[in-house]
């Protein structure tokens, strides 16, 4: 057993499947210094043509690899700030997801882009701090978001050898996050499989990346009164509804905590279906940004408009007092 | 070559007459963008290319395709939306693509196809190869700024990319002189790569242009750009032919349709060419559209296949769980 | 009482408020011609310097128009396509939304981003049919979806008006929509207000835009075996939960038609809002695009994207028999 | 004028050197991008402007809003976190505004600013005024599509706007010569605007040209491109100051160093008078750090106040309606 962080798994991952196989490519900013110290050391060990330092022209180096891509190439791609997925909304959402269907079938885009750092770093404001990922669920593309680091390598990995367009969201609030990993376990994670990271009886809580460890953490503090089920979803799309159905036909309660804007989210889409296909003994709810949140500067401010501990509490608390 | 030349420019220009009728009469659904006015690019250019060398379209996209080689039958039933299509009806005319023959597709988004075929360029050379890529787009294009940031890479990077701009004196409604400030090619030479304008009627002059660009490019000499002028004698689109937008004075469209490249290409054939190069495309029309028409519709069972290269399926729009897990 | 259809319900709230107020100025592309017909006139009654033909540089343009907004100007821009919205998400979503919490309150950034014609226009295949009203409501753009000729013309006035970023979707399938009005009973509609288009006790359907038509139709055909209401929310984000609630807490029975991507999309939180907080006694159902969906060319294939009548017809159904 | 001159590059000067510590101190939460070796940029093109122009700033835009005239002490206040900041706290480093003296905000985002400041610009033509905007952006900034397109317009409705790109050398750690191909003037040129390049460091060099464009601009000549050459002293952004990133060598550092524009501007002054000036300066800072620190931080009640100009109210975050109907 090894000591991982999730940044050390993300960089590995990487670096592996760069050695693994020669049509691995990354592309973005500063990568070749490593800024984000994800692509550190591999400018060094596989050159300029592997690690490419882009200019700043995001929407041509995004459409650059669906080029390459489709000429056989397995690009990655290293976004600064997840805001610069809004910049590249068409090239993925318009080029990318519609290539393969379009052409019916003669086409594959196996592009992987990922942000380090996703949601809020404290003190980067409104244009640094969102975490777009239910834009990409909404529209197709393959939406991953890590909470260990054990899935940061797997499920980066699984992205890069999948044959459609993948986003990875790393939130900033996961990359310090350590675990003891059996190095020689690490693999390849597949999409559409959740993991329970802590079984209960009495309701199911779903949290979505850096939330995971909000949501243990809850769980640990209720223990004594509440059996919490901690369900993790690592990919929200294709999202694992049958996992999901499993547990909440179980605890019949349901509560989502979600780092990402309420209306349209991914919070509203697990409520969805979970009112839709699965036995719900209570109403559901969901602890999330607020609608159509901006995160203020100041600190206090942009704590508030995050979802806190305090308020999953209190949302598992009434959903298990709560009754039809 | 003057044959081959001509014969692909008749080839186009047949095969759009022949697709506005298919329009007209309900069997084109949607309309289309015909390029009749400017086969001489699409001839020119590609006749400088390999079949091994990728281009990317436009909107306005079928004699490019044509031009690189495409079934012309094929084709039409994609068209058409048949199961026989290139795209197997998935697409249609503004996707009309055929990876067999390096068509990275035509593209509905205007600008979108510089990017591709510079990421394309790039996977030829760290391949080793010495294949090359040429991107097709309108005048409107030129002030898209992913095609501008894209003009950046390839120069920075000499990738053997070719920039081919027609210059159709319109966006749309839009003339030049109301979109575009400076000149076209002014545009590509600030990022430092050779940028040229031809009569974009003569396809021998095209031809030549491109293969000049072509050669540089699969010597390692970097990308160029070819602005090609000519004059679009229809519709920018065929719902123009039942709305009422006038843009363009009579006298105008009459001006610009009296030098019409075919003649210019056709009065360099040797005496009664011409003639059996025309019966031989219309037979080769007559059949595609029959084969067109022939051909089975899709089968809506179908509808989301290929969505994801992967096969994975998502729900459908009643909820059912398909494929996952 | 005239008749007045949708499209030309759009020109003349677009003629009336540049009559009405010298700071509304239109941008787009072929508007001086005016190809989509909503601009038709405008030209030549208020010249170039109110009625602006815009090159194809639609990211620029759209921050221009935050430019100008931010200086005093109420800029309504036209986009040809819905998937232009994806090449100018940035500019909305990061820029426009966020000035004015940015900026404490010192900037509003009035401007209105209509599309005449959004979704599926028969055969203009996968990269033109989109309807991404969902991604705008994700990141809290006011969002509307008038689906008759009134709220076609009220809405686009109360954007026009309104002094934050706004985007009108009129739906293709709503343009050539018909209805006798009394002029002079137009005005201006309110955001975040429902509207009760038929009343009925069993089942409320929630339709948006031009499936208003749609679900009026069924409701019509079921109407000997089952009370349909039909609930057209009008403007999605802010949405009308009162509005809905009053309609749920009568029915206790929901479905949502919406023609947008399954996954996170407006349907599933409106079933996610009635879980949480209405009175529901079986369990809600939406019609909706599949998930990721990309709209093939072939009209076949096309339509069998779109929700359809007799789903939403079969859900009514399900739901009105279906008891827990 | 070359004492104003030198007392709004000195401003900048301590103003970035008290912000820095203040990051060190945890006093500023998330850091700055600091604006050293750059002041007689912002300093010479904003002595060419009135109180009533417009500018549009970058990431890196502590000298710009202060040259323009903003209040130091309510910018200390925002990259504070302060109630009583500019933006009261809710914008920080990267989007500090002042719409009352024209400053329409830093930006967090390269190369945004750009067509926001060619819109105020039309704004301020239709309203008849002379008002001119200028948009301030770095050498990154010239490879992004926006901005490209942005040029386009501009030129084309001959708009009165400055095009300022503080050329420092680096896009973060990318070079020039890793990132512009061809010449950062020669793009602006392309569209037909009037394109120069002046010693960045020079800040009487940097008023003189803008004065020319600004004149040029309230005229009715449309727009101009002025390219400032500089060095940036420090890191890119302060996270530098911990982590351990090589991209420059220390003899570059040190001879970009060595010119510093402060000493060039200083130079011109009468004996005595810099000392006067330092002082004078040194006593504003004195009170903006105390004022910040002193002042209250937000509520965070409010924590969502202003998200709409109209007022509107979405749901909180655990779904209490608010505010609709
Ligand atoms: C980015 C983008 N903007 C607008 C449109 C709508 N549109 C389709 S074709 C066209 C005009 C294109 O003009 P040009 O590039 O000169 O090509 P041409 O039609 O003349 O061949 C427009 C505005 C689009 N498809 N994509
Ligand atoms: C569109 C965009 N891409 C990337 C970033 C991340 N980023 C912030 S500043 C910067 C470098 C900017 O370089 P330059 O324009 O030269 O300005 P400088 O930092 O040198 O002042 C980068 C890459 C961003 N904020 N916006
Ligand atoms: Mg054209
Ligand atoms: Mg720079």
């Amino acid at each position: 057993m090894a000591r991982l962080s999730y940044l050390k798994a993300l960089q590995r991952a990487l670096a592996d499947e760069m050695a693994r196989d020669e049509s691995v490519c990354v592309l973005g900013e500063d990568i070749g210094v490593g800024v984000n110290n994800v692509t550190t050391g591999l400018l060094a060990k596989h050159g300029p043509q592997r690690v490419v330092d882009t200019p700043l022209s995001e929407q041509a180096f995004t459409s650059f690899a669906t080029g390459a891509a489709l000429a056989g190439l397995r690009p990655v791609i290293e976004f600064q700030i997840p805001s610069l997925l809004f910049l590249v909304f068409e090239q993925i959402a318009n080029q990318a997801h519609k290539f393969s269907l379009m052409t019916g079938g003669q086409a594959k885009v196996p592009v992987t882009y990922f942000v380090p750092g996703s949601g809020s770093r404290s003190g980067w404001a409104g244009q640094h701090s969102d975490h777009p990922y239910g834009l990409f669920a909404h529209v197709g593309v393959k939406t991953l978001v890590p909470a260990t680091p054990e899935d940061a390598y797997g499920l980066f990995l699984t992205a890069i050898r999948d044959d459609d367009p993948v986003v990875l969201f790393a939130p900033a609030g996961s990359l310090g996050v350590r675990a003891d990993v059996d190095m020689d376990s690490l693999g390849p994670v597949p999409l559409g499989v959740g993991r329970v990271h802590r079984e209960g009886a009495d309701v199911t809580v779903v949290a979505v990346g850096h939330l995971v460890q909000a949501a243990l953490d809850v769980a640990e503090q209720l223990s004594d009164q509440i059996s919490v089920e901690v369900f993790d979803p690592r990919t929200l799309y294709p999202f694992d509804w049958a996992g999901l159905a499993a547990s909440v036909n179980k605890t019949g309660r349901l509560v989502v905590v979600d780092d990402s804007n309420r209306m349209c989210g991914i919070g509203g889409e697990i409520l969805a279906v979970a009112a839709e296909e699965m036995r719900l003994a209570v109403p559901p709810k969901r602890v999330t940004r607020p609608d159509g949140a901006v995160l203020p500067f100041a600190r206090e401010l942009d704590l508030a408009v995050q979802p806190q501990r305090d308020q999953l509490l209190t949302a598992v608390q009434e959903v298990y007092k709560s009754s039809r | 070559m003057d044959e081959q030349l001509y014969r692909t420019m008749r080839l186009i220009r047949r095969f759009e007459e022949r697709a506005i009728e298919l329009v007209h009469s309900g069997e084109i659904v949607g309309g289309i963008h015909p390029y009749i006015g400017q086969e001489a690019i699409a001839a020119g250019v590609c006749a400088a290319l390999r079949d091994d060398d990728v281009i990317t379209s436009t909107h306005r996209g079928h004699g490019h395709v044509l031009a690189k080689g495409s079934d012309p039958v094929r084709m039409l039933a994609e068209l058409t939306g048949r199961a026989t299509g290139l795209n197997q009806g998935r697409g249609g005319s503004m996707h009309a693509a055929d990876f067999s023959k390096g068509i990275y597709g035509a593209n509905g988004i205007v600008g979108a196809g510089g990017a591709i075929a510079t990421g394309a360029a790039w996977a030829a050379v760290k391949e080793g190869s010495d294949r090359v890529a040429v991107s097709f787009f309108g005048d409107g294009a030129v002030n898209q700024g992913v095609l501008l940031e894209t003009f950046n890479l390839a120069a920075l990077w000499r990738l053997p990319v070719l920039f081919v701009c027609e210059n159709n004196g319109y966006a749309t409604t839009l003339t030049i002189e109301q979109g575009v400030a400076g000149s076209i090619t002014a545009r590509a030479a600030a990022f430092g790569m050779p940028a040229v304008t031809v009569d974009g009627t003569d396809a021998r002059a095209v031809r030549d242009a491109a293969a000049e660009a072509v050669a540089l490019g699969r010597a390692g000499g970097g990308p160029s750009f070819l602005e090609c002028t000519a004059y679009r004698f229809d519709a920018h689109h065929t719902w123009e032919h039942k709305a009422r937008v006038r843009y363009r004075t009579d006298e105008e469209v009459a001006a610009g349709r009296s030098r019409d490249p075919l003649d210019v290409q056709g009065a360099r054939l040797p005496e009664g060419a011409r003639a059996v190069i025309d019966a031989e495309i219309e037979a080769v029309l007559t059949e595609a559209v029959a084969f067109a028409l022939d051909s089975p519709a899709p089968d809506p069972a179908g509808a989301l296949d290929h969505l994801y290269a992967t096969g994975l399926r998502g729900r459908n729009g009643i909820g059912l769980f398909e494929g996952v897990r």
